[in-house]
């Protein structure tokens, strides 16, 4: 019988390859239309020491990182030491007996797979053995030999015909390794069906940052943080060509600086960062606030606090990004859960920035942000983007920037304009910019900068942006926010195998809240799971400020994404 | 300039009225600010001016103009923002000594590599005024502030040596009430085509009473005319001898500006990159 | 009848010397044993513009800045217009009539105190106007001239003899200025009784100055802000003759590192500042609580967000003291209630920053920053001072920093000890220091971490720092934190007159919460109310996602203090 | 002293084996550090080392002593922290070109002013190298990096200018590969009272192809034995001389330390106000 759902794990020193073999294996089961999710492990090492690149492949829909692995490719020992002990019941290792023994009473199926001596007897060196195990995995998994040959082929050309031709060489050999050892039958993949739309395979990063070429910023400063640094660089290369500017600041005051200073001039204008960054930048999201300027703050969560684990995943940074300046300074916070749609909230993020005048905070975490997935092609032409609301030039004589309106939003102007001239300050302010401390003016200010955030509130309530799932009047259900979205799914859909209805609510606005939609979601629940990857509990306790809930928390904080597996467990203990 | 009738001075004031004590060496710089203004008719409508927090902040208040007053320390990068997002703009950058070299110091030497078409106009008073009369990093040795009873103890900075380690492409010094080499300056500093950045020696008259207008006047010197600006030798030498007071232009000199290397930018990135975002997508198909 | 409760305010030109007509007149009543409270409100100028000083004198305790005035003292037109609509209606305004006319229809009594002709007369210069008042002010409060002129003799005595005697004489014509005017009747103080107990007159920030000082602290690095700045001046000024350094810092990023340096040097160390400069500590925050420091960061809260109102109160900071940095850092958040109380609890944040080894953020504010009050002379012998839990020297080989106990609390060690050597880091780490990224180090470090809190809020709950006053099983109650601590006791005060017992909760300790405490209090309640001098109701909302409570939010966000008087009002609603 | 017997230089370093990349220049300075500390005779358990984040930043974690790991950029600052509480202490930073000239660059100035006996090492490899290869402040002009993919369009920053217009009191050069030159001059550094500063070149393979040993190798030199390195003039001279990469000291001179005039307050301070809490509750008595 053939699989639907596999987790293949190839471990081994960073530089060796093991990260290639897992990218061409994902790429090319995407590209034979399975369903791919990806995850990496970084190594402590500037350069070499442990690599580990896993990639889910399924028949079906696939949204976490999954458990164990059913296959692990073990490169070397410490891979083996490593990883060894995370292998599904059923699963198998192979290692290169080259690097690699295995301890005595090992409890898994464990093959040898010869990379080293296989790489050596072909091409003469063992620069190819991630090939060989590449040819590995493919024919243990029944991927099509020819959609990976075709990536070999066009990641090698450039290094020149004789290259290429030991790999490939190497590719052949390695088809073959395995051939016949019953420990490795019952892997192959059952074929997905073909699928119509077109798919881009991209990372969370890669999606922001396209997501926000699409919504119109052209202007981008930032300076380089793991794990937000690549979307800075995706920026650096693509969005000169579309007429955009980027720069690399000094530091992360510089780079939010400048990019209020765009805005103010005109320009869409983004920063992407992490956790450190995000501090830094907190004097100025209070100016931002203060002076009505829009402006987008991509935070790539990562684990903290301080230096924290750059390459580790969390999602503690809410309550930062709820509070986080001094006094009161509203700002809108959103949280995209999956790949497809950190395309989709950053377009929202920059529709949001322009019509309410206040800074747009998008929290996505570093476990989305690295790691690849398939995804539908955005329709730009069915994308709606928001322009700024700019005063008419010309009817603006008198022209009052905070002009005092029901929804709070006053129309801008810009730099350039007639007679628009105003001043933006971090100062408190009458109408027209200017200073002003009476306290009729202070109390009306607040309320007007305030006012734009129940307007939005009020919007959401009608057109929720996000999952507001009762399954069928369900007396439990599941809340989470942002990448938790795709294991709390696994969840739930496994609940319904058996038989229970999970009720599942997965905002995507956290700041404001829908507070109407989110009632009537938790009104008819018995008992409701908060589902997130952080130590406080941070997005339970801010649903119990708003709301007479008391949720069962359920907390990972690791480093490490949930696993479908891991929600559900959780969840089994309150069926 | 859109502007049918030609501007004076005065009407490049904004409705707002100056804060600052009487006698504030600030009033000098503004009336040279609104001479240079209307001398190179400037459209109020194009004209932006950043400032950072202090009573040297305040100034973009009140000149009638798109102001942008900004946390302290911050309008320098601030100003960068602006006038990469839109070149056309006349962008101004004015605030304190505090501001400009204390907190905001670090964002000096990355202006200079970066040299967007900006004028600074940096108002030395050698105190933190706004906060009412703590030191600053260009009080001189020994003077009594608020948070120097003992007197001030490290050596003042030097910020046209540091302006020119920099590497920054127009080096000045002006004193306040020299209101008409200062107008000069300015029209000077802002056909200057990169970062134009004047120490703008601006006395406090309420907070310190060593760097005085007296002090000032007796001290100041314009450069000697047999000073080439072109030569960056002979600037560090005139910057290094500490006698006088020297105001006037210690260096001047042409390279690329960022609203250039960005031009430059855009055209590499337009021949190698694809040109929409349709495209972009198919370098990511499977 | 004599007065028992009068409030005073001057106004006029800033630099015409009302300040010290205030400053003099608060001090010679103290001096007499009445009980005072002072409030400013500061000139947009920076020099000159309208400045006004209010002195509440009272014969009994004293807890609130008042409502309205029952003497306005107005030097200029100015003066009068902005501060002549807020007089009591008994009250009475006293103005020069050389600067001041009384507009047409005004509805309260109103005198004219020529103020510049006397003082033009007796002295031949305008400059002794405010000593004419002064001396109008202290007969019509019948406020023993010796004291006043005691005071008078010692600020001119500088500034020569010539100067003094005309002041004197002044001091003289002002004291039968008013003589006979029936208008100014009733207004003469009744004598307090006479107080055992020595006083000094100090301000907020002095107050915790002098607290920093007597619990040990011995290194002070800050940049100056308004409303904080004096903390610093004062620290530089007495902290050198007490062997310690203050350092002016460039910004207060480099303020906050300077005093993690001395911290981790062995030293107590502290920084104060206000919204702006701790939105820039941030980042720092984090590295404290990663790599446990002990650290005090003194915020004065101020009106925000962004640069705000600088010369405004406000109490606003609450959420990013709770919150602010990213990821999750343990942290202790303390909030004085009066200016005595500045003093104490600067010594506890002292105590628990060495104890916990975490940073602690005592949240005070503008007003009660800037006001002065008298306070009986702590008793520094019966002061508790805390040590820091040093490692015994020699007992420590195979030492480890970070050793997991059951407090959480690891026993320190500062460098030069011998075989103490350890890293501190802001990356996460092992029980040595060193990076560890694993997720079983992970889960146990910030456990660890979170332990220490659980211990301290274990011991609240037993030793609760702050009110917690049932009033005999009342079934309304207020509750506050910081400042608003005196008027709250005003309204209850005026509810208990009114035969209405209201409960009373002031926790000092906002983080952790004294948990099993305030469920206690909370339980019998049929109503709270919170009072806050903020727009979004910050502690409210804490409570809410912390116990099961729907609280009556009260809030004023106008960059005044709460009155007792606009407390009780709020409170008479839901009697 | 109190170890019993004397230190070698493997002595000095700590239980964690470095994460560097094989052939990386920082192993250099790491070795001369140890030879010096040996040299020196420096007790570890006085030894404090305050480093930034960077691969350069993890040089505290590989050194026997106190280790100070702070957040990127602020080095400096803590260590004045830690010398002014304990001015017994060794204290050293140790830091890269993005930590010490970018994000960090607004502390120099101010550390130079207060001059406190504190020795650093920015480890100069014209390169962010833990972010994995984006350009620095003193990446060469035309530099492709990850963050510059069309060439670094902006001119390096050249530190030693900078730090000689900062008023630094000791100004120095080196190269990682010259171990033997580096050890010598990190005791000299040591030796000076006062802020001891040195641009450490230190290539990484992996990230800057640009400025490897070999380059470096064809174009450092030794500053001439001719050079005074009293004389400021002749230091910046030397600064400006670019066609050569000079090693060595550049400039030295004596000044108050920070220490000094923090004593110095002390002693002020104690003839002036009161000598404990209790008398100076006295001076604010009713
Ligand atoms: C982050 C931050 N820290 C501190 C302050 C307080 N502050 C306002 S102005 C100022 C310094 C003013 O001095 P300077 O820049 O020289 O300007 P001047 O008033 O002398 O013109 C300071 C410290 C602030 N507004 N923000
Ligand atoms: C506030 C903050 N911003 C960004 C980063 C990410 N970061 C870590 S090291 C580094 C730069 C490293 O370059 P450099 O200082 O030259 O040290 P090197 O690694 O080259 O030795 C950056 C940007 C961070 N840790 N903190
Ligand atoms: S304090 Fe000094 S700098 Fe500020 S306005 Fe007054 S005179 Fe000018
Ligand atoms: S990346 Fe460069 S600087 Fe960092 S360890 Fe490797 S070689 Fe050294
Ligand atoms: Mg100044
Ligand atoms: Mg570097």
């Amino acid at each position: 019988m053939a699989c639907r759902d596999i987790i293949v794990r190839v471990a081994g020193e960073g530089g060796e390859g093991v990260i290639s073999v897992a990218g061409i294996l994902t790429r090319s089961a995407a590209n034979a239309a399975w369903k791919v999710f990806t995850f990496r492990s970084y190594p402590a090492e500037i350069k070499g020491g442990l690599a580990m690149m896993q990639v889910r492949i399924s028949t079906d829909a696939v949204q976490s990182i999954g458990m164990e692995a059913d296959i692990l490719m073990a490169f070397n020992q410490e891979a083996m030491d490593t990883w060894g002990d995370r292998i599904a019941p059923n699963g198998v290792v192979l290692y290169d007996p080259k690097h690699c023994e295995i301890p005595e009473g090992f409890s898994h199926k464990a093959v040898p797979a010869p990379l080293h001596e296989t790489s050596m007897t072909v091409t003469g060196g063992r620069l190819s053995k991630n090939i060989v195990a590449l040819a590995a995995l493919t024919s243990v998994l029944a991927i099509p030999p020819d959609k990976v040959k075709e990536l070999i082929r066009s990641r090698f050309k450039r290094k020149g015909e004789d290259i290429l031709e030991k790999n490939m060489k190497a590719f052949e050999a390695g088809l073959v390794l395995l051939d016949g050892v019953p420990e490795v039958a019952g892997y192959e993949l059952e074929q997905p069906k073909a699928e119509a739309e077109r798919k881009i395979i991209i990372s969370g990063n890669q999606a922001v940052a396209m997501g926000a070429l699409a919504a119109g910023c052209r202007y981008v400063a930032g300076y380089p943080i793991t794990p937000a640094t690549p979307i800075l660089e995706f920026m650096m290369k693509y969005l000169p060509a579309l007429g955009g500017d980027v720069v690399q600041a000094e530091d992360e005051i510089a780079a939010i600086a400048s990019v209020l200073g765009a805005s103010f001039a005109g320009k869409k204008a983004m920063t992407a960062t992490s956790g450190p960054g995000l501090c830094l930048m907190s004097e100025l999201i209070g100016m931002a606030s203060m002076s009505e300027l829009p402006l987008v703050i991509v935070d790539v969560q990562r684990s903290g606090p301080g230096t924290g684990m750059p390459t580790k995943t969390e999602q503690a940074d809410l309550m930062y990004a709820l509070h986080g300046t001094a006094g009161e300074a509203p700002r809108i916070v959103l949280a995209p859960t999956s790949i497809e749609d950190c395309f989709y909230q950053t377009v929202e993020a920059f529709n949001l920035a322009e019509r309410y005048q206040m800074p747009v905070i998008l929290l996505t975490d570093q476990a989305m942000a690295y790691r690849t997935q398939s995804v539908v092609i955005p329709d730009m032409t069915h994308l709606d983007i928001l322009e700024r609301d700019v005063a008419e030039s010309g009817a603006v004589a008198g022209y009052d920037r905070y002009f005092d309106t029901k929804s709070g939003i006053s129309p801008m102007t810009i730099p350039g304009m007639v007679d628009g001239m105003y001043i933006a300050t971090g100062l408190e302010h009458d109408e027209h910019g200017a200073p002003n401390y009476t306290p009729e003016n202070r109390v009306r200010s607040m309320a007007k900068r305030y006012r734009k955030l129940e307007t939005l509130s009020k919007e959401l309530d009608a057109n929720g942006n996000g999952v507001y799932d009762p399954a069928a009047a369900a007396k439990i259900g599941i809340i989470g926010w942002g990448s938790t979205e795709g294991p709390i799914k696994e969840a739930i859909a496994r609940a319904k195998e058996d038989g229970t209805r999970v009720a599942h609510m997965q905002p995507k606005v956290l700041m404001p809240l829908a507070k109407e939609k989110m009632m009537a979601f938790l009104k008819p629940l018995k008992k409701v799971l908060v589902v997130e990857e952080n130590y406080t509990a941070q997005f339970s306790s801010y649903l119990k400020s708003n709301f007479k809930v008391e949720p069962i928390e359920v907390n990972k904080c690791t480093g490490l994404p949930f696993s479908g597996d891991e929600v559900f467990d959780a969840l089994k203990k309150h069926l | 300039m859109t502007q049918q009738t030609m501007l004076k001075p005065k009407d490049y004031k904004s409705e707002i009225t100056p804060i600052w004590c009487p006698g504030c060496g600030d009033f000098g710089d503004l009336a040279a600010f609104t001479q240079a203004m209307a001398a190179m008719e400037v459209d109020p409508k194009d004209l932006v001016i950043v400032s950072g927090i202090g009573c040297s902040g305040r100034f973009s208040h009140f000149i009638k103009c798109y102001a942008y007053h900004t946390a302290h320390g911050r309008a320098i990068p601030t100003a960068t923002g602006v006038k990469t997002a839109n070149p056309d703009l006349h962008v101004f950058v004015v605030g304190g000594d505090g501001d400009g070299l204390s907190i905001g110091g670090g964002h000096l030497p990355h202006a200079a590599r970066r040299n967007p078409d900006i004028t600074y106009l940096l108002l030395d008073n050698g105190i933190y005024g706004l906060t009412k009369g703590q030191s600053s990093p260009t009080s001189p040795l020994g003077m009594v502030t608020r948070t120097t009873p003992f007197g001030m103890q490290d050596p003042p900075l030097d910020p046209v040596l540091m302006f020119l380690s920099y590497g920054f492409t127009f080096v000045a010094r002006a004193f306040s009430s020299n209101v008409k080499q200062l107008a000069q300056l300015l029209t000077e500093a802002v056909a200057h085509k990169g970062f134009s950045i004047i120490q703008l020696i601006s006395p406090c008259p309420t907070f310190n009473q060593v760097v005085t207008f007296d002090w000032m006047k007796a001290h100041v010197d314009p450069i000697p005319d047999d000073h080439d600006p072109s030569d960056l030798d002979a600037a560090f030498r005139l910057a290094l001898d500490k006698e006088r007071v020297n105001t006037g232009i210690f260096y001047r000199t042409e390279a690329p500006t960022m609203e250039e290397k960005m031009a430059f930018q855009r055209e590499e990135s337009a021949k190698r990159e694809p040109g929409t975002v349709d495209e972009i997508f198919q370098e990511f198909l499977l």
